[in-house]
């Protein structure tokens, strides 16, 4: 019981964080599937969906505010798609990736902007942020809804893209637009739905994960978009229970690693393990070889 | 807009970008602040306007030196700056080899003026801070054991946890250290090791944005520990992220805003005042108008640079810089006056806490080193 | 014809379920044209990228010129879904990657053609050179290799030359035709100074009378720099032509062998690929 | 029902296309023949949208389609088998069928039956991954998917390249087959012998130009069309 | 052209540079933003460079450059700081462990060194993984390093996370420009080596390459390790340039800029590079710095300017360069002289045209 007590706290926050970088990495392993770009502004939109909670709160109600939010970062998924990647589909593949690293700058500098970098208390949201205690460990409501949730969205998106015909467009897509467009898929609307998926996704893992850590600042997204692009890795570029696991396991095991009390380490050991995953499976756990016949 | 042709130019070094970007606008607000109060100068019979030159240096060592050139392109005749202690030390060599006296406001970092004599401070040093600060502890919680959690990498959080370290251990305490690396933003398991080490005390100088993250899961964890820190945490966003939780945080400081002498209360008044008439300063403090001490740092540094000029009778650097050993000022945190190294000499610390209840800050002691 | 050169021994390369080549012995002898037929999926290619180490068998040996270069026997999960036949035979692993395969003489080109599409013509056969040349990467980085590099530009230019490629030289690879795009691809496996060519459908995308060219074009570089070939072709007209010898496999194996005449006149040949014979 | 004016196509400086005009009739076998880099294949592309022309019209019943998505050119019934077969190599076989059909509403089943029924290769491999497919087998699929689309009009660029000769029988076969259904056909052939002899009308082009035009039947003892495209 | 033309404009060229930078010097005042620009952008040229034979030419998708100039900058400053200044320098760690010191040339050879000999042994299992796997494979090592250089036991060594300082730096432009020179020429030699050609046909096919006979392995290996050898050395020149040096400094943002800096001036183009370097240095620190300010034209507040303004202009600006030049300012061409004769006709045209018509 004494060992419970006093290891049960890094577990749950474990499960939790994995959960939250889940929902983060499924977002850029979708849209990694269809673009093949490392979408470098989806930490930053997570963090964007943050700010607007705060301040959409202040004045509305929260039944008001929770849909607004997810509603304005799914408009701004797909504004930035159609800005900034858009005008590029026949452009190098690196110059993409540098409009989205454009984006991310242009989303924190002006989150840095408006905000002038304070941190932010996030608002308290009934049923998630309230404080329960489980078998002598004090945490949060979020910390059981979010993997529960988690396991949900993912078990409908992996039926949504295996099974339906929407699902089969993204992954003919992902592959060859021109092909595509030939086979009369409108490319524009399947990459806008992928982009709105996985916004929508970073909208929830936003309110998940900030009823958990109460503060936004600008820089807030960099960090969790970071670990779910690793979580996204781990499990195989463009494979959605791949990203999940991914992120579970580096969730667990960062938080074991800071109750070992090497703390000093606990980022670069998520990336060794990385390492270690990948030069043992070259594309990642679940991650599978591009299919290119010689 | 002003009359008259003569001005001089007083460059202010800070963050507006980056890790340190929020601490550093506070730090502006409140040089910005003294200078709409005291706008001009009198040197040898004319008047001159002073005029502000600001410039970012992104809270970065590989940004710092441009940044410090653009100041010195400008022609300021002295520097005021950096929250941070490593942009200040990267600087330095760019404004020791123009010459320019530099009034660092709350770097407290030693190495910012040891070997730079031209470089000067007005806060006390993190060796002090952190004796001040183990000493509170022993003194107010009788602890025996403390944990003690820096940032990786970030040498006002490693360099002030040492100092602490040393000091509490000299007071016949243990400790037990850690550290997080950047970006980290899950403290539970930092809490949870606190807690299972039976600490009396959780010691941790960090940013403000940590610190907020820090205080919201100790309080949805019902963490019973008290929380200590450094003067960065002297700021509205701590009062947030404690507001309705049943923590104790006490924060050494250099400046009390309720603080009672007629200097200190006119300031407080005068520059809520200020913000509250200026939108966007206000969105710069964080979009309240709660004074943080690095503002009352920057007041205080502003005019001490404004009395070395004085005492120069020349707005000619060298002679800026000559006049500075000599330079006192009783500023609104209290007597300023430097020593061989140029740093302020201060024998006391302000402790606050935090009122949980109302949000505020609430005055504790001022503490010595024993 | 004179010795031995390619000696391919009771090969397999099972994909998962999938038997793509399966217990497959061939045999080229030095100056051969040689033909590998056989319907669509039936394993051709695959026993190409065997042979040129793209790919390692699942079970049986390749050698060439005497020495192995290829040896396997199922291994790992294979051990246990193994379903092609001779399976204890060989014990030894050896396993060349393509690039060694390359140094030791053996030259192809590609189904689908892979050409370096963001460089020059020229710059498409030098880079054969590079590894016949002797020099390091700091000798080649400071020039001291002058002159193996004019020399491999001298043999470059004469080879594109030949091959009636040289008023493009500078031109981008993937700015050519088609055919000349398959003409580049076997001189860029020429330069890298083969015995034996291996030729993956050079005359897809080409109409009869420029297969016809094709044709005499083969025969007359196997002449003049001694090579050995061994081609894939869907091509009867080309086929029939020039080759010496002709094995024919279906789903993997071996079904047939022997001179064009004999293999046009095999039943199970027709049957399987080559339909209602056509009137030559 | 195909009707291309003056049509000319640029890729950057070089003139792929130098304005050609021709027409392909109701449920007529048209096949292009020409030369490598003749810019049949761009004629083609152009046609599906894929290339946007620098000159010319293109109609189609009647209806301008110049300058539309590809994807609004494949709704109105005009479908291309593109060269270089271009296959989705991460679907399986029986995906790649399908979205064949993307735009169609209907059951499928039976389509899919049928092309297995023409391809018995690509049932044995329903659900490899198409990236994994012989050449042949991968050519097989790009003309069943196209097949899958019930197109008005079926373009294909060069449908038996790298076909076994048993095989490339059976596409002509399976021409001839749909086109009695009613499927208007615009071919590409390097096998120009057996093309000619398929279609009812042939066009021979010539750097980006076309030079002869005639039924299937004419050109194929036309003397020039001999010499430059059916060997000796 | 021949090739001794080209020598002959080389060389020209690199006169011309010298008058104009020696003029510079002279009449400029010493204060002048212009050198700060120059100094930091030789740097993040030869850096980019480095960068672009990597990712541009060899086609591998690295984004461990900030490592490997930690690693440079590191090393350098380790072996320079003056013997009587470590007991300042390293003050927490009673003036560390490495008690002597070697010339300032020698010390960045040994800094390039260092780093290739980490990207050497990285590059063993890691230059297997394929595109994105190995950028986030790589970006993890430079993470990785960060946090061992600002390890509290190695503190002896690296000082944690203190600065190091009081090692040699430069003053002059000369000696950055001169550095950065000779190893961006001897990268584009390397370019147009054999062994060059060998790296871009990797990028272009890789089975290809190996059916040509090319060690994938290897020449990876080479380029990899190479490009980090340079790397390290821009390392070194930061840390010089800097005055300071601090491994917390050394993060993936600095590498997402030089990525920047790589992809705008074109993948594949040296001279691209080097003229996206001054571009990206004199924009973010020098151009647009009036942004920042609060600005009156009489007592009209002109809107929006104010602390961070310029950071979002600067990022619509990459923006709007990245989405008008997909392929980079150079795509992958180089700057050739042959290009002035380009412009020089244009200009007789289009003067040609303006005297007729008078
Ligand atoms: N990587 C692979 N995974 C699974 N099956 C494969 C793989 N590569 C090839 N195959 C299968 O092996 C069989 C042989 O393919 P191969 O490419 O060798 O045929 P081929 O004789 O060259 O045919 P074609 O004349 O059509 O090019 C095919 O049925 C193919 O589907
Ligand atoms: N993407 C491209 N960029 C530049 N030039 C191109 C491009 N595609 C084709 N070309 C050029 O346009 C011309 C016409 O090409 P096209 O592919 O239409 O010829 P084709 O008649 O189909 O030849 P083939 O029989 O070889 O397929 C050729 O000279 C070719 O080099
Ligand atoms: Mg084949
Ligand atoms: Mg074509």
């Amino acid at each position: 019981m004494e060992f419970i007590t006093s290891n049960l706290p890094y577990l749950l926050a474990g499960i939790s964080v994995g959960g939250q970088y889940a929902l983060i990495a499924i977002g850029y392993t979708m849209v990694y599937g269809i673009l093949r770009l490392i979408n470098f502004a989806h930490g930053d939109i997570f963090m964007v969906a943050g700010f607007l909670m705060v301040y959409l709160s202040a004045t509305l109600p929260i039944y008001v505010s929770l849909p607004l939010v997810i509603l304005i970062t799914v408009l701004l998924g797909f504004v930035v798609e159609r800005v900034a990647y858009k005008p590029l589909r026949t452009a190098p593949r690196m110059s993409i990736m540098i409009s989205a690293i454009g984006v991310s700058y242009l989303l924190q500098n002006c989150a840095f902007y408006f905000t002038s970098g304070l941190a932010k208390q996030y608002p308290v949201i009934p049923g998630i942020s309230s404080s329960v205690a489980i078998a002598g460990a004090t945490t949060k409501l979020v910390t059981l809804v979010t993997p529960v949730l988690t396991i949900v969205l993912v078990v409908v998106l992996v039926l949504l893209i295996k099974y339906t015909k929407i699902g089969m467009a993204m992954r003919a897509v992902s592959r060859d637009f021109e092909t595509s467009q030939l086979m009369g898929i409108k490319i524009n609307s399947v990459i806008s739905t992928t982009f709105i998926i996985g916004s929508l996704l970073a909208a929830v893992a936003s309110i998940l994960y900030f009823s958990n850590y109460s503060t936004v600042t600008p820089t807030s997204g960099a960090m969790p978009g970071l670990k779910a692009f690793v979580a996204a890795v781990f499990g195989g570029i463009g494979s959605i229970p791949g990203a999940v696991v991914g992120a579970f396991i580096i969730g667990i095991c960062e938080n074991i690693i800071k109750g070992l009390g090497l703390t000093t380490f606990s980022d670069a050991f998520t990336f060794a393990l990385l390492i270690i995953i990948l030069v043992a499976k070259p594309t990642g756990l679940f991650g599978e070889k591009f299919t290119d016949k010689v | 807009g002003g009359s008259g042709g003569d001005t001089i130019k007083i460059g202010v070094f800070e963050p507006a970008s980056g890790d340190n970007g929020a601490g550093g606008k506070q730090e502006v607000l409140g040089i910005e602040f003294a200078n709409s109060q005291v706008p001009t100068i009198d040197i040898g019979g004319k008047t001159y306007k002073v005029q502000l030159e600001v410039v970012d240096n992104q809270s970065s060592t590989d940004k710092a030196p441009s940044a410090a050139q653009t100041l010195v392109s400008k022609g300021v005749k002295l520097v005021l700056g950096s929250y941070g202690s490593a942009v200040s030390i990267a600087a330095s060599d760019v404004f020791g080899k123009a010459g320019l006296p530099v009034i660092g406001i709350s770097c407290t970092n030693p190495q910012v003026t040891s070997g730079n004599d031209f470089y000067y401070r007005i806060c006390y040093l993190d060796p002090f801070q952190g004796t001040v600060l183990a000493n509170f502890a022993a003194d107010q919680y009788k602890a025996k054991t403390a944990y003690i959690l820096t940032k990786l990498g970030d040498d006002y959080s490693v360099g002030l946890g040492n100092y602490f370290k040393e000091a509490f251990e000299k007071l016949g305490g243990t400790v037990v250290a850690a550290t997080f690396p950047e970006g980290n933003s899950d403290f539970t398991a930092f809490l949870t090791n606190a807690a299972n080490a039976n600490a009396d005390v959780f010691f941790a100088p960090t940013s403000t944005d940590a610190a907020s993250l820090i205080i919201s899961q100790a309080a949805s964890q019902g963490l019973n520990i008290p929380i200590l820190a450094g003067d960065t945490w002297d700021n509205s966003v701590i009062l947030d992220a404690a507001k309705g939780s049943s923590l104790d945080v006490s924060v050494s400081t250099f400046f009390d805003e309720g603080d009672k002498s007629t200097a200190g209360s006119t300031f407080v008044q005068d520059f809520k005042a200020w913000l509250n008439a200026n939108a966007e300063k206000k969105q710069n403090n964080g979009g309240n108008d709660i004074v943080s001490a690095v503002s009352a740092l920057g007041y205080d540094a502003y005019m001490t640079a404004l009395q070395a000029i004085k005492n120069a009778g020349s707005v000619d650097s060298a002679k800026i810089l000559a006049a500075m050993p000599a330079t006192t000022y009783t500023g609104v945190t209290g007597d300023i006056k430097f020593d061989d190294n140029g740093d302020a000499l201060r024998t006391q610390a302000y402790i606050k806490s935090v009122d949980t209840a109302n949000a505020a800050w609430k005055f504790v002691a001022i503490q010595g080193i024993k | 014809m004179s010795g031995n050169i390619l000696h391919v021994e009771n090969m397999t390369m099972q994909f998962g379920g999938v038997i793509a080549v399966n217990n497959l012995s061939i045999d080229v002898n030095e100056g051969e044209i040689v033909a590998l037929i056989g319907p669509n999926g039936a394993g051709k290619t695959t026993t190409f990228n065997c042979i040129t180490g793209v790919y390692e068998p699942t079970n049986g040996c390749v050698t060439f010129c005497g020495s192995t270069i290829a040896s396997n026997h199922p291994q790992g999960k294979m051990k246990k879904l193994y379903a092609g036949e001779n399976k204890g035979l060989y014990k030894r692993v050896v396993s060349h990657t393509p690039d060694q395969i390359t140094k030791l003489g053996i030259a192809r080109t590609f189904q689908n053609i892979r050409l370096f599409k963001s460089m020059s013509v020229l710059e498409n056969v030098l880079i054969a050179k590079h590894i016949r040349a002797r020099q390091n990467i700091f000798t080649a980085t400071f020039r001291l290799n002058y002159r193996e590099e004019r020399k491999a530009r001298r043999e470059c230019l004469a080879l594109l030359d030949e091959q009636a490629l040289l008023p493009m030289k500078d031109d981008l690879a993937s700015s050519l035709p088609y055919g000349l795009q398959r003409r580049l691809e076997i001189s860029r496996a020429l330069a890298t100074n083969p015995r034996l060519l291996l030729l993956d459908e050079p005359a897809a995308g080409m109409n009869p009378q420029e297969t016809q060219e094709l044709s005499e074009f083969i025969v007359q570089i196997k002449n003049k720099y001694n090579l050995t070939i061994l081609l894939i072709e869907h091509h009867m007209d080309l086929v029939m032509q020039i080759s010496d010898r002709i094995y024919v496999q279906d789903f993997g194996r071996l079904i047939a062998q022997g001179t064009p005449e004999e293999v046009q006149k095999n039943q199970h040949v027709i049957d399987a690929y080559l339909g209602v014979v056509e009137d030559a | 029902m195909l009707k291309i004016t003056d049509l000319k196509v640029n890729y950057g400086g070089i003139e792929a296309v130098k304005g050609i005009t021709f027409e392909v009739p109701e449920k007529s076998i048209v096949t292009l023949i020409g030369a490598n880099g003749a810019g049949k294949s761009t004629t083609l592309r152009a046609i599906s949208g894929l290339v946007k022309p620098g000159q010319g019209n293109i109609e189609f019943l009647g209806e301008e389609i110049t300058g539309k998505t590809p994807e609004a050119i494949v709704k109105r019934g005009i479908t291309l088998v593109p060269e270089g077969r271009k296959i989705f190599p991460d679907l399986t076989v029986c995906e790649n069928l399908k979205i064949g059909a993307y735009l169609r509403k209907d059951k499928l089943d039976d389509d899919i039956n049928w092309v297995y029924d023409l391809f018995p290769r690509l049932r044995e491999r329903s659900w490899q991954m198409g990236g994994t497919l012989s050449g042949g087998e991968q050519q097989m699929l790009a003309v069943g998917r196209a097949l899958m689309s019930r197109p008005k009009v079926m373009m294909m660029d060069e449908p038996s390249l790298g076909l076994a000769p048993i095989v490339v029988r059976g596409i002509f076969d399976i021409i001839r087959e749909i086109n009695k259904q009613g499927i208007t056909i615009l071919l590409i052939e390097q096998n120009a012998n057996m093309a000619l002899q398929t279609a009812d009308i042939g066009y021979v082009m010539e750097t980006g130009r076309i030079t002869l035009t005639g039924s299937g039947k004419d050109l194929l003892v036309n003397d020039a069309v001999k010499a430059a495209y059916l060997g000796a | 052209m021949s090739t001794k033309k080209k020598l002959i404009y080389t060389i020209a060229a690199l006169a011309a540079l010298f008058i104009i930078l020696t003029l510079c010097e002279q009449l400029l005042p010493a204060s002048s933003m212009l050198f700060i620009v120059l100094k930091k952008g030789a740097i993040y040229a030869l850096v980019a460079v480095s960068m672009n034979l990597v990712n541009g030419f060899t086609g591998l998708f690295s984004l461990g450059q900030a490592g490997f100039m930690l690693i440079g900058a590191y090393t350098y400053a380790i072996f320079t700081i003056p013997l009587k200044e470590h007991a300042a320098v390293y003050q927490y760690f009673d003036g560390g462990i490495i008690q002597f010191t070697v010339p300032i040339l020698v010390a960045l050879v040994m800094a390039g060194l260092a780093a290739a000999i980490f990207a050497f042994l990285i590059g063993l299992p890691v230059l297997r993984l394929k595109s994105d796997y190995l950028a986030i494979a790589t970006l993890g090592f430079a993470e990785i390093i960060r946090a061992f250089f600002q390890w509290d036991a190695f503190g002896p060594v690296t000082n944690a996370s203190n600065l190091l300082r009081k090692f040699p730096t430069f003053d002059t432009v000369y000696f950055p420009f001169i550095v950065s020179g000779i190893c961006i020429a001897v990268i584009v030699l390397l370019i147009n080596s054999s062994y060059g050609r060998a790296f871009k046909a990797i990028r272009d096919d890789e089975i290809a390459a190996e059916a040509m006979g090319i060690n994938l392995a290897k020449h990876k290996q080479m380029s990899f390790t190479i490009s980090s050898f340079f790397a390290g050395i821009g390392g070194a020149l930061l840390a010089m340039y800097q005055t300071t040096v601090q491994a917390g400094a050394f993060k993936s943002s600095m590498t997402y800029e030089l990525l920047l800096i790589v992809v705008i001036g074109g993948l594949g183009s040296v001279s691209g590079s080097v003229l996206a370097s001054f571009l990206f240095i004199a924009a973010s620190e020098w151009w647009l710095r009036f942004l920042d300010t609060d600005t009156y034209i009489g007592a009209f507040k002109v809107p929006l300017l104010g602390s961070g303004f310029r950071m979002v202009v600067f990022s619509v600006i990459i923006m709007i360069v990245v989405l008008f030049y997909r392929q980079g300012i150079m795509g992958d061409k180089e700057f050739s002289f042959g290009a002035f004769g380009d412009i020089r006709r244009f200009f007789r045209k289009r003067f040609g045209r303006k005297e007729v018509t008078k």
